[in-house]
Order: C-alpha cells, then structure tokens, then sequence
C-alpha cells in the first residue's frame, strides 16, 4: 500500500564550498553573488578539493577567506600567470582566477591576453563593476562613457579618457580562447544564466579545451552612490546596452551543453 | 605645551569631521595641529577614529599612547581608551550608545546622551558636534567660537543649511547638565 | 493551488540589501526594522504569509544567507 | 599666503602645480590615491595634461616619455607599485632625466598592508633597479615640509638631470596639517623653453635622440662616469638634515620621515627627564648626512636609529659612524608606527649605558621584539 | 617655337628622412624596408621635423639611428606608454612608435591595449617577423602552429605553447582604434600597399582621429635560416594564410582618402 | 662523472634539471637566453614543465603560482628583466615562499648593453622589492662553481623559505670550462611529497591558503618578525665565502663572481712580486660573510674592493669592518671586466702605503677613472 | 617602345642581399661578383640594357640604396 | 702556469669553434683550460673572438691584457692584437686575409696562407684548423693528436664526413713551411 505524505524538502542552502564566514562586502554588492555562483558549481561538479583558487587585488582580495578551496593571492593583474604557474605543475586540478575589472582589464592585461593565447587551461571569473572599487572607486578601463568616478569627477570623457574595454569580446579574438562569455548578476533570470556559464567555463575545463572566461557585469553600490536595488537598475539600464550579455566565443565541444 | 585627543567610533559617526573641526579651529586659533585618521578594513561601516593635536609648538608624533582627552562614541571605543587616556585627562562619553559606565576614576568623565539630544535638535548627524561641544566645556583647549567659525568655512555645501543646527548642538553638548562622576 | 514554502535568514550572513525583499514574487520579505545584526544591519524576514518555495530570494541575495523549503508531496510506502 | 589645512597628498598635489607640474601620470593605490584624484580635477582644470595609467609600469614610461621633452613630469604610488616602477627608473636614469616621483610607502612586502611603513628605504635609497644609479631622495616629516621639498623636487631634478623621489609613509600622506603654499610658478613652454638636450621635434635645429642604451662598454662606462661625477655634485650641494637639541647632546636619536617626528617627541620628553639627548633628522636620505653624522659620531657617545623597517637605515648609519660610537636600533615593522613612549625607553636605556658595538644591534632588538608577540 | 627634348627624371631617390647611415641589419631583412616606407611617408607629408619616433627593444632598437627624426627609446613593449607621455605634452608633434612582435605582442601587450583604448592618438608600426630577432630568433606569440625556434625546437605545439596571436584583429576590437590594417612586405604590391597605410596611419594623427596601427609582415632570414629570397616566399606561403592581409578597423573619416 | 665542458648558462639551466626542477618560466634576454633555449628541449624531454612566458612579470608570477605547489621551480633573467619582478620577488618573500632565480647580469642602467657588469648588486642583495626582506644570493665564480650552486640553490631556498637568487654576469653565463654535473634527483611527487605548507587542492585535509597580505599591522608586524628570525638562521648557518692566501696577508683583496677571479690572478702576480696579498672571495652575497671581513680587519693592513659595480660591494665592505683599515676601491663598469694588470697596480698602490681612511674612496677611484676618458 | 632608365646602387648601403636582382622584371641587375663592398658584400649593379626606370628594384630594396631615373620626353620652349 | 690564446677574425671564420676545440683538448688532456667569446653588436657579420686558457691550477681572469698566443685571421685582428702580445709570445697570422707584414720582433711569428692551404684541401672553412695547426707547431701546448680527438667528438654531425680534411688541414699548418720572421 501507498500512502501520499506531504513533506517539506530544502529547496536552496548556502552551499558547502562557501565558508562559514561573513563577508566585508558592502551590502548588497554583488560580489557576493559571484561568489556564491562559483561556490554552487563547485558543489554540483564535486570539484571543492580538487579545486585551487587564485585571488586577485580588488575588493575581492580576500575571496580566499569565502570561498571553500585551497587558494592563492596574486599581485595586482597577475593573477593569470600566477594560475599558470599553479596549473602547469598540477594540471588535474581545477585552477581559477577571481578578477576585477581594473585588475584584469587594466593593469593585468598582458597577462590575461598571454593565458588565452596560451589557451592555458584555467577559468576565470571577471567581474566588471565599472570601477575600481576597493580603492574607493577610481576610474576603470570599464568605466562608462560619461560616468563619473572620483578620478573622473566630470565624467569619463572619452576624448581624453579613452574609450571602455569590452574584455571578452577582445578575449575572443583569441584561438586559444575556447569560452568567452558575459553575463550579468543583476536580476534572477540573468543570475541564473551567470551559473550556467561558470559551470560550462568549469567544464570546459575539465574536458581539458583551454582558457575559459566569464564575464559578470556587477554592482558597486557604494561607489556608485545608490542602493543596491538602483545598483541593480543602472546596471540594466546602462552596462548592458555597452556590455551586451552573450556569447562570443563557445568551442564546438561544450556548445550543446545543457545544465 | 601640547593636548592629544582622540575621537573614535563607527564609520558614519561624524569622527573624522569632528576631528577636522578641531584642527581648522586650532589652527585660525595660530595654534600648531596636526589631524591624522585610522579606519577599519571595509569600505563601509566598520571603525573609525582619529587623533587631533594642538599644540604651541612643532608637533613630534601624530599619535600617542595616552591622549589628554577621548570622545567615545560607541562601547569598543570606550573600551578601548578609557584605559589609555593620561590622568587627570578628560574622556566624553556617548551613553546613547554605551551600555556602561566608565570606571576611570583619576580622569574627568562628560557623560552625554548624544544621539538622543541629536535628534531632538532634528538630526541624529549632529551627534558629534554634541559631543563635541562636551568636550571643550570639560577641556578648553579651545573657544567654542573657533569650532563655530570652523564649521561655518568647512561644513560641505550641501550642509550649509544645517548650520544653526550645528551650532546648538554644540552649545546642548557644553551645556548638558550632568551629573559629576569625580 | 501554489506549493507551500518557507525561508530562514541566517542573521549572521544577512546585511540588509533588501535584494531579496524587492525580488520576491510574493511580496512576503521584509527588513526587520526592530531588530539589528551582530553587524548592524536591520536583517530580512518572512513576515507574511504566501511563500512558495521559488528560491528567487535565495537566488539573488548576495550573502548566501538564505534557506529555502518547500513542501512536496511524497508517495511513501506504508 | 594664509595657513590652510591640507592632507598631505593633496598638499603634495597642489605644490606640484605650483611647481609647475605639466604632466602627471599614474594609477591608484591606497594610501596615495587622494594625490591622483586631486590631479585628476586640477590639472584638466589648468589645461595640463593628466592620465590614469594602465598600470604603474604604464605610468613610470609615460613620464619616461613626458620627461624626454622637457617637460615637468611626475607619477605617484605606494610600495608594490613603486616595484613595478624600477625598470623605468632605471632607464630614466640611464637617459640622465628629470622627474619626480611620489612614494607614500605602506606596509609590506608582498601585498601587505596600508598602512604607513618605511620598508622601501634601501629600494628607494640604494637603487630598486638594475644598473648604478642614484635617485635624489627627499623624505619630509610634516606636510608643509612635504610642500617645501615637493616645490623644489622638480628644479633639483632638473639642475642635476635625475629623478627626485619624495618618499613618506601613508601617514603623512593621509595626515592634515596646517601648511602655507608656494606661489604658482608659470609652466614651461615648449618647445620654446625645453632645455638644450629635449626631444622636441627636430624643428629648425639638428635631430635629437634620447636613449639608454651604449652598445659599446666603453660608452657605457663613460656615460656611467659622467652620471657618477654629476652626482658627487649633489652630494656637495644638496645634503640636508635637521638637527634638534644637538648642541650639548651626549646621546643622538636619527630617524626620518614620521619615525623623526616620534623620536621628537621622544627626544622632547627624555629631555624633560635631564638627558642630553638630540635628534638628528635627515632630509636627504640620498644624498645621506654622512658628514654630519660623522661629526656627531665624535660628540654622542652613542646613537639611536628610529625607523618602521627592519633596520634599512641603520645599516647606513653605521657605515657612515665607522664604529666610532655603538649604534642602536628602535623599530616597528608592517604599518605600526612607533609610539613616543617606546623611543623614550630606548634612549633610557642608551642614557643607562646600555648601547654597545658587540654583535649587532638588529639582534637585540629582534630578541627586545621577541617579547611582544 | 617649342622643341621636344629628352631628360631624364628622378624617379626614386632616397629619402631625406632616412639618415645617412648603414644599418646594422641583416641583408635582406625587411626591418630596412619598413624604415624606409616610414621615412617616405615623412618626406611626402613634410613632417620630418614635426616628429618624434619611439624606438623599442629588439633588432629595430637603433631606429634612432637610421629615421631622421628626433627620437626617445623605449623599454621592452612600453612604446605606447612612453609614446602617450610625449604625445600628452607635445599635442601638435606626429608621435610614433616602431615595435616588433615580441615587444608589442608579448611583453608589451598590456601597453598596447591601453593605448589603443584610450584612442591615443599616435601612429604603432608594427613589425612581424615571427620571431624574437634580437635575441637570436626565440618564439614570439606570433610565431606559427609548428615553426621551429630556438625556443620552439621541436616546432610551436599550440596545445603546449599556444596559439599566435593576431595583434592588428585583437586591437580593432577597441573603440578607441581608429585605424588598424595588416600589409605585408614582401613583393612590390604589397610594399606600395603597406606604404599607403603607413600614410593613412599618420593622416589619422594629423586629422586627431585616434589611434593607429599598422602591421607589417616581415622576414628574418637569419633566424629563419633561409635567403632573403627564400625567407619572402616562405612569408608569402605561411604567414598571410594565417595573418590575412587586411583594414580591420578605418575610420569613417579616413574611409575614402586616396594616395 | 666525467668533466665536461659546459658553457655557464647551459650548466646551470642543467644542474637545476638535476636538481629535481619541475617547472622553468622565463623570457628571453641576453646574455641568459641560452638558459631559457636549453630548457625549452630539456624539460619536456623529462615530461616536466617549460613556459616561455610573456614578460619577465608573467614569468615570476607563473614562478609564484607554481611554488605555492612546493613544486621545484626556477626563472632566469639579466638586468633589465630582473627589475620587471622586484615586485613578485617581494610577494614571494612575503609569502615565505621558496624559488630560485638565476641572474646573468649585464651592462646598465637601463637598456644599457649585453656585456658582463655586476651593477645589480645593491639591488638582488639590498633588496630591489618593497619591504623588509632578503634572498639568499649565490655568487659563483667558474662554472662548476655556478654548477654547485645552483644544485644546492633548491634545498636552501626551501630550507629557509625564501628566494635564492644565482648571482653571476654574462661572463660566466657565456664562459665554456670544464664542469662535473651532479647526479639526477628524482623529482617530487606532487601533491604526495609536497611541503605542509603547500596549496595542493584541499583533498582530505583542510584548505590552505597562501598571501602576503596581513591587514591588520600587529599580523604583519609578526610575520615579518618571523621571516627575519628565520633570515638569522640563514646568516648563522649558510656564509660562504673562499679565501686565497690569506694565511700570511697584509694585504686583502676582495671581490665576487669574475670580479673576484680577475682579482685571484692579480693577487697571484702581486705575490710573484713579493707583496703579501690575499684575496676574500664572498660565495654568499646574502647574507654577507661579515664575521671573516671583520677578522681580517684585525689582520691586514688595508683592503681593495674589485667589482664591476661603482662600489656596491665597497659600501657593504666598509659597513662591516667599521673603519679599523683603509678600504680602497678598483672597479669597471658599463660591461667591462676589469683586467688583471689593473688590479694588480691598485694592489701595489695598497703595498706602497697609499690606502687612506680620509676620505671617500669612490672619490679617489673616480678621479683615477677621469684619466681614462 | 618601353622607357629607358637606369639605375645606381649606393654601395656604402647595398649588402648584396638580391632582393633586387630578383624583383626587376627586366633581369638586369646582378651581383656584382669581382667587387666587396667595405661591409664585405658583393654589391648589386645594373648589368645589362633594358631597365626602364620601372623603380620595382628601389621599391623592394631594404636598404635604399638604389637610386631610379627614368628619360622623359620634355616639351622645352626654345 | 697558463698559456692565453686569443682567436679572432671575422663572424663566420670559425673563430669561437677552433678555440672550443683547444679547450676540450686541454680538458681531456686533464687541465684546467676557459673558453670565452666577445662578439660585435651585429647579428651576421661583425668581429668575433675568443680568448682560451690553458693551465695547470685554478684559472683566475679568463680575459687578459697581454695574451701568450694569438691567431689574427684577418687585418682588423691582426692590427689590434699584434701589440699585446706577451713578449716571446706567438702570432699566427693568417696572410690570405692580411695585406700587411706584421711589426713585432720580440714574438714569434708565423705566417700562414690559411685560406689557400684550406681551399686547397677542398673548403675554405678549413682556414681556422690550418691556423690552429700552425699554432701548435710553434706554441705546443697541446698535442695535435689531442685536437684530433676533440674534433672527433666535437665536430658537429652534419660536418663528421670531414673529418678526414680536418685533420688533414691542421697537419697541413702545423707542416706550412715559411720563411723565419726572427
Ligand atoms: C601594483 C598595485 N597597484 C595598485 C594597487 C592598488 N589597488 C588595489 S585594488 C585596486 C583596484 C581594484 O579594482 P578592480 O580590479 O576593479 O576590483 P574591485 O575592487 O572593483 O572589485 C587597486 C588599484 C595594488 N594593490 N597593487
Ligand atoms: C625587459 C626586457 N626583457 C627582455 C629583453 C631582451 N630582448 C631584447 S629584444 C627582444 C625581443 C625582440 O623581439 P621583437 O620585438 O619581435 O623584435 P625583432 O628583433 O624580432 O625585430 C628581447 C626579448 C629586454 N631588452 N628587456
Ligand atoms: S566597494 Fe563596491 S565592489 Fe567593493 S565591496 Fe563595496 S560595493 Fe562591492
Ligand atoms: S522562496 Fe520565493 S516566495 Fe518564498 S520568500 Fe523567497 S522569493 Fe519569496
Ligand atoms: S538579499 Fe540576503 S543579505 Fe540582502 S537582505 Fe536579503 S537575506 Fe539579507
Ligand atoms: S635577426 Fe632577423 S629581424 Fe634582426 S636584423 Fe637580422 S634578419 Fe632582421
Ligand atoms: S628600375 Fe625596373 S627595370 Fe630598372 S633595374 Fe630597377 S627594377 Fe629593373
Ligand atoms: S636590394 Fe638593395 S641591398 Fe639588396 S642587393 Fe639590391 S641594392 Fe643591394
Ligand atoms: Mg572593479
Ligand atoms: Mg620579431
């Protein structure tokens, strides 16, 4: 005989590769987020112990204290060689960096070019706020056209500032690049495609296939000047149409992937 | 001749404008001075505090060991100095958020519920102009009219408005009737 | 009818963003404006009933701070 | 001009505009960052050039480049930044170039803190970067001297052809102080007023080339000399230190930047209790007092080097006193600066008699330190 | 009266930017070449003394030598750097920098991609020979799939070394490159051709349209042990099919100019 | 094993093989470029790990990330790329991290030339990185020698935890002589054999973590206190230093590298002269081999500095035997060796009673240096 | 009939690397193999009739050493 | 003791191989012996030479002022070397490359056409083993035979047909009669 029993099963919980440890992020910044979509890839692909991580200098400096896996801390843009130099001894680990834009995109763009034509074989998890903003929101290659930042203070003018780097599209371009992609933290639908991205990165990965890399469009409340919810909105409203979530590199052999 | 004080407290408590306060002050008094913060890890919240000295002449270290007076603005700041403050030194208290009385008993304590005397005055913000005020009635090392210049050249623009505001805080802070602790 | 639900905020992560009270469906979170965290943060809360389990809440709060349940109906042998 | 209070990055900022700074270049890193958002208004505000690097390796080459027409160029940073600076100033120096560079030093090594420390004295002092070269280096202990040493750094750069480093810790570059500034200087015209050796564009005169690099070691070695000779001028002209309570002093304190402005304090109170106590303070770290010390070395019976490194300085000071009076050490290390009562103790104990020439200071006070943790 | 009468006419000269000085490079090695488009295009624009070269490290460090312009020398890949702090205070002066492959590509990346962004308004030749010359013919991120190196001996392994890099591709990918463009070295063709792009780079200096590069494939028969004859046709063969001749990147307003 | 002839950068790049390397990371330069090519073959031929990296910044991180492994690992570079990783070298200390980095010194500063100079000295030996930290440097004078060195270089850089740096100049590295290469080593097995420090992936222990940043000063100000402890340990345990005719000398020469053995066949042709002259050859730069200057000090009647650097090496000399005999200074620069007929005329000089403490020597080297040019 | 020209080559530049000799299209260019420049080179020279001035030689020549004139048929006011 | 042979010439000659030769011979012949080259900034062409040592004890400068022994293969060489040379030392002058007579009379000199002789024997890159042949006739360091072994197991693969004329080409000098200089 059958009986039919309502019972209440656990739906989300804080994932086991995230530390039991509050972060110094400013509420509501999505760092966080991030951190909490890479921990739930390493859960769901049961890769915590044999993941190692490589922080970088930024707001997510101390990423090693949150998330759940051995990690390493690089110079300011390093953090792509210093991952290179971690994999090439031990290859059937998983080897991810952890960046911010000023970190990635500015100072350590010689690094994270040389590791995608390397085709190293590494993840990495780039998180544009437009700004730098552990030193109290400064200017980013990120930064867009007529923002103002406190190294911008009359806004990012673009004729003498330069003009915002789209990373992953210039990363694409690269033949040893197999996953370039961008996607954006800032609505549940958008959170939830981010995670389907960092678990293919991982993927990709562990197939073996070479440089991986996720973009994740981010919020700075703080330096923004607005709560997280407007953080959220601006966002939407003015990162995306610059920083347009897609696809610009996917290898043949994950392509069909689903999750 | 020199006097160190020391305001401390959370990040967004007014403590490092407080602090500038006291330094523009000294200074248009000709006074010798120096300012100098120390923060907390987080880019919000956390602790904050500085270190004022006014002197008459050159000033040697920024900061010291035993400040002459402390403005505790919240319980670890207060847990903190009090042990630390010179005797015969003043330290002002902000019992809104202080759950203890002091227990120093070869220093000047000002006790003042700041927050609530803020915001009877229409602003929690003016916490520690009261404070403030408390502090130069226990330690007068300078007139409240210098602070009051002080804050009449250096309130940021969009504050000006609120300047009256901070001028009676800093007199409520100097004429809190309180109990003597010594 | 829609599933039954419920969520608990870990108080220790929970700063307050109010990113899961302005993403839930329902409407059912809100900041607890009595009660301040070990952190300083008014933390969020189920306040009313209507939860369904959808996670959202959890999907979006930046500190991991949040459980979801959900109710299920499960054939069990007798 | 009226006293103002100024934090003394943006103090520094502001005197560099004075001074006629035409071009700033560099990349933000705490706790020098105020120093690169005040330019970052100012200088488009006078129509002077300002860029944000890529990078600190971005920046020391935008001011190698800058600095080739003539022009009065300067970057800032703090301890890891300035690392990665040290290939470009050694290329400045092998081109015989002017600039000035701002290091507000923090703790490290590695990533460290930032908080205020003195660990980049030999980097600084004794050449970070390959090759022999020597770097100008100005260490002011209040902001006004900030101000002062900021406002002068470019015509000492320019009168000997070399970089001049302003080198402080965090603290002062974060401290307010009341500080008077110097008046606006005009800025250089070019081409019109670039100096006879600038690549200005070969208009109207004979091609210039600006360049490191001499093939042949006998063009090398005489350009060497040549760098060499120009800088035994500056040691002849451009030492400075300032000196406290020297006259009658049978002990010296020495220590620079804010470690100097704590052994004052210290000096002050120890005074207080009747020991003949003085401070010498350097101002140049390179050149270094070395004469002045000397002769003190022939006063004091012994000597106290305060610093917040491990004993950088104080290696200098005793191969400058020769063993001719014991030398003792008084540190604190990665972003603690040390409180006046610690120095105080340590000149009781030089005044008790207690300093030595056996061994080596840096082991007592390694064994004193052990105490603390 | 009018009488016809036979004379004859220069019709090509060295040009008067190119000093009077032998150069130190190998015979054959198109480094000469490029020098000598630079200094043809100077002479036709008349903006000898109006600019200022940037000379990198790696067989072209003596640049200065030979161009006859006032000229500053660079670090190993910061050209671009160096290049903006004259360019920043001399705004009226033609700014360029002349680099190879391992100092552009390689060390210099980072340097290059910012200035590029930044739409600094300067003018990149862009040498590609595959190798590191200098030093005696190592791998360069542009060397290709399979060549044999002194670094590479057993010929580039991309799933170990990686892949070439496409510099003039990855650079158009920015907003503030106004001009980059592929030419090749080595038949008259395409020699006149890589002239006309050297000419427009400069005439989107003059119009201060931003930044522009120009790459130039090239040989080195030392290091690649062949003649120079040989070394052209292998450049022919091997390097165009994997480095298409090409304008990734014109500017609307440069579009229609014609030489 | 039978000797061989080895050019120097091949040898070392082979003894480092022997010595159980796992993985090389490094970007050509000259006069070190040799190194780099003989490892691009070698080590994939033994299935370990080659990475022609970047820049010398990529390379030195790639050297960072892998040493966290505890995997054996090496980079090698000449001035100018050596300047580009002072701020990796500085994380690598402050993370107490152990590597080895083999440093062919050439002509400088700045782009400078490819000919032999030991102008680098102050900054592998001061400490060309932000903070207070040292690496332990190996100077060899012969290729056996540089042979030796670099075997050994691995187990003290991990005994110790630091850097140890292979200290020579582009003599050496180009130079061909007769060497006898170690035996094999196995290398370790990872993560099986890795050092408990070591970040492997967490599998079946508890995480590790490792930084350089300590944010809150009192943790930085203990963890630079306990990497200077540990330095101790190296000054007590690892001098070296080779002494030639010392026995009787009242005289001494001192220099390192090829320096030092220029410097042997003047003291050889001196002592066929009758002056009685001994040369000190430091092996370890860092830590410095004080206590044998200082005995000698008590010994001699003067010394003579031999180096290519415009006296680096002199000013370290001078700190150490604290004015008790005159130090005189022969040196070259920019990429020239000095030649054994000069250094034997400086030594005469010294027999003839001219060394002085007046003074400064590099004033008097300089003015004897102006007759060249 | 095709122009006439001529060539001259600068042998203080030319390193006899023949780019030249085969780039003309009228094959009247060699090396001349009796003569060593002072760099040590056998230097290219015109050997033969035919070159028309067509300049291909000085285009492809890294060294620039080649100078091209070419007759012109000038209309002269007596 | 020690013996300071410099070779110089031309990039190209086989300069720096015929001075690694008489370092492996010295090294199998059980001495202490230093190869090191110096080269022009070119990267074809240019001068190069290199300077051996021989000797029975730790060799100290591999470079010296006044060298024992000097083959010149061409004038340049000749007219910078030809001065320094030790007196009582030897010179080998290759007079295919040199259109003077050397100056020297405190030297022994030798005299050869290297380039003939070598061409002779079928390539003119023989020119470097007929001079080094010469050498060794009149500075016997180092038995030919020793040579002989080094280039047996030295010359590259590519070239190991021609040992044979290798050998014949160092014979070749070491037999060259000439007339007597001194
Ligand atoms: C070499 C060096 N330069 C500068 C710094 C200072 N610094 C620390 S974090 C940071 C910027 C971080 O910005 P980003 O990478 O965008 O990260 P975010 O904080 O925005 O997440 C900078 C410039 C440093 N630590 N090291
Ligand atoms: C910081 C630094 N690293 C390395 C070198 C050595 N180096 C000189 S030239 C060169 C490579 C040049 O190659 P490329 O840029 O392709 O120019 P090419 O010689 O091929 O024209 C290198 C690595 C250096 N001078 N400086
Ligand atoms: S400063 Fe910005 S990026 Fe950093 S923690 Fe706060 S909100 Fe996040
Ligand atoms: S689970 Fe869904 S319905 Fe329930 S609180 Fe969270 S968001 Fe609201
Ligand atoms: S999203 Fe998370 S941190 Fe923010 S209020 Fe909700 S539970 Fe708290
Ligand atoms: S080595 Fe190559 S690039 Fe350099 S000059 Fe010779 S042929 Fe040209
Ligand atoms: S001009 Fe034309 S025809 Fe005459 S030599 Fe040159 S290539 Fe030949
Ligand atoms: S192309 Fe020029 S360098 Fe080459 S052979 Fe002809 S003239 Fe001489
Ligand atoms: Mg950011
Ligand atoms: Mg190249």
């Amino acid at each position: 005989m059958v009986m039919s029993d309502i019972q209440e099963e656990v739906v989300y919980q804080r994932p086991v590769s995230l530390e039991n440890t509050v972060t110094h992020y400013c509420p509501g910044c999505t760092h966080g987020t991030a951190h909490r979509l890479v921990a739930e890839v390493l859960d769901e692909m049961g890769i915590r112990e044999k993941t190692i991580g490589v922080a970088s200098v930024g707001c997510s400096v101390f990423a090693y204290n949150y998330i759940n896996t051995d990690f390493v801390q690089a110079p300011h843009g390093r953090a792509p060689a210093m991952a290179t130099g971690v994999k090439r001894v031990m290859p059937d680990r998983f080897v991810f960096t952890y960046q911010g834009d000023g970190d990635m995109a500015s100072i350590g763009m010689g690094e994270i070019v040389a590791a995608a034509a390397r085709g190293e074989n590494i993840t990495v998890i780039f998180i544009n706020n437009t700004n730098y903003g552990m030193t109290g929101g400064q200017m980013a290659p990120t930064t867009l056209p007529g923002q103002k930042t406190t190294s911008s203070p009359t806004g990012r003018d673009v004729e003498v500032q330069g003009y915002p780097v789209r990373a992953v599209e210039l990363l694409s371009t690269l033949d040893g690049a197999s996953y370039a992609v961008r996607r954006s933290l800032h609505d549940p639908k958008n959170i939830r495609m981010a995670k389907k991205a960092i678990r293919t990165a991982f993927e990709v990965q562990a197939r073996g296939l070479g440089f991986s890399v996720v973009e994740l469009l981010s919020i700075c409340p703080t330096n923004w000047g607005m709560t997280p919810d407007q953080a959220l909105n601006w966002l939407e409203q003015h990162m995306i149409p610059y920083y347009p979530i897609g696809d610009f590199k996917v290898h043949e052999a994950i392509a069909n992937l689903r999750f | 001749m020199q006097t160190e004080i020391v305001i401390a407290g959370f990040g967004g408590q007014g403590v490092l404008f407080a602090g500038q306060l006291l330094a523009y002050a000294a200074m248009d008094s000709g006074m010798e001075t120096t300012w100098i913060p120390s923060y907390g890890p987080e880019m919000r919240g956390g602790t904050a505090n500085c270190t004022v000295i006014v002197a008459d002449e050159e000033i040697g270290a920024p900061v010291v060991r035993n400040p002459q007076a402390v403005i505790a603005m919240n319980r670890p700041s207060l847990d903190k100095y009090e042990p630390l403050i010179k005797p015969g030194g003043v330290l002002v208290v902000n019992s809104s958020m202080v759950d203890r009385t002091p227990e120093r008993d070869d220093i000047i304590v000002v006790t003042i519920p700041g927050n609530e005397i803020a915001e009877e005055l229409g602003s929690r913000r003016l916490t520690n102009m009261v404070l403030l005020g408390g502090l130069l009635k226990a330690l007068p090392v300078l007139p409240l009219e210098a602070i009051e210049k002080a804050l009449a050249e250096h309130l940021p623009e969009r504050h000006k408005k609120l300047l009256p505001q901070n001028y009676q805080a800093l007199r409520a802070g100097a004429n809190y009737e309180q109990e003597a602790f010594v | 009818m829609p599933p039954k639900g419920r969520i608990a905020v870990n108080e220790m992560y929970c700063k307050g963003c109010e990113l899961c009270v302005n993403a839930c469906p329902q409407h059912v979170i809100a900041l607890a404006a009595d009660r301040i965290t070990a952190k300083g943060y008014h933390p969020a809360a189920l306040v009313k009933e209507g939860c369904t389990g959808c996670a959202i809440c959890s999907v979006v709060c930046p500190e991991a701070a949040i459980t979801v349940w959900r109710e299920a109906v499960r054939r069990v042998p007798a | 001009m009226a006293r103002e209070l100024w934090k003394g990055n943006n103090a520094i900022a502001e005197a560099a505009v004075r001074a006629g700074l035409q071009a700033y270049f560099g990349y933000p890193i705490t706790p020098q960052t105020e120093l690169l958002e005040y330019l970052s208004w100012r200088m488009p505000e006078l129509g002077r050039a300002f860029v944000q690097a890529e990078s600190e390796l971005g920046a020391v080459n935008m001011v190698y480049g800058a600095a080739c027409t003539g022009a009065r160029v300067m970057s800032s940073s703090s301890s890891p930044g300035v690392s990665l600076m040290m290939e470009g100033l050694s290329y400045l120096a092998g081109t015989e170039l002017p600039a000035v560079l701002v290091d507000v030093m923090r703790g490290g090594p590695g990533l460290g803190n930032i908080a205020p420390a003195q660990g980049d004295y030999n980097q600084i002092v004794h050449g970070g970067g390959h090759g022999d070269y020597n770097m100008l280096v100005l260490a002011p202990s209040s902001v006004q001297e900030a101000v002062d040493l900021t406002y002068i750094s470019f015509d000492l750069a320019e009168k000997y052809r070399v970089v001049t480093v302003v080198l402080l810790d965090g603290s002062i570059g974060q401290m307010m102080e009341p500080a008077e500034m110097p008046e606006m200087r005009p800025v250089r015209r070019l081409p019109e007023e670039a100096p006879e050796w600038a690549v200005t564009g070969a208009m109207g005169r004979q091609r210039r080339v600006l360049s490191s690099i001499y093939l042949q070691p006998p063009e090398e070695e005489e350009a060497n000399l040549r760098i060499l000779k120009r800088w035994q001028q500056v040691i002849a002209n451009e030492v400075r230190c300032k000196t406290y309570y020297m006259e009658d002093a049978r002990f010296a304190v020495v220590g620079f930047g804010s470690a100097g402005r704590v052994a004052l304090s210290a000096v002050r109170a120890a005074r207080a209790e009747g020991i003949p106590v003085g401070l010498v303070r350097p101002i140049t770290l390179n050149p270094f007092p070395e004469k002045i010390l000397q002769q003190y070395a022939g006063q004091v019976e012994s000597m106290l080097v305060v610093e917040m490194s491990a004993g950088q300085m104080l290696e200098d000071v005793r191969r400058v006193v020769q063993g001719r009076v014991p030398v003792e050490l008084c540190a604190r290390l990665g972003g603690i600066m040390p409180l006046p009562d610690e120095v105080l103790d340590a000149i009781r104990s030089l005044a008790r008699g207690e300093a030595t020439l056996e061994g080596h200071p840096r082991d007592r006070w390694l064994q004193r330190m052990s105490l603390l943790y």
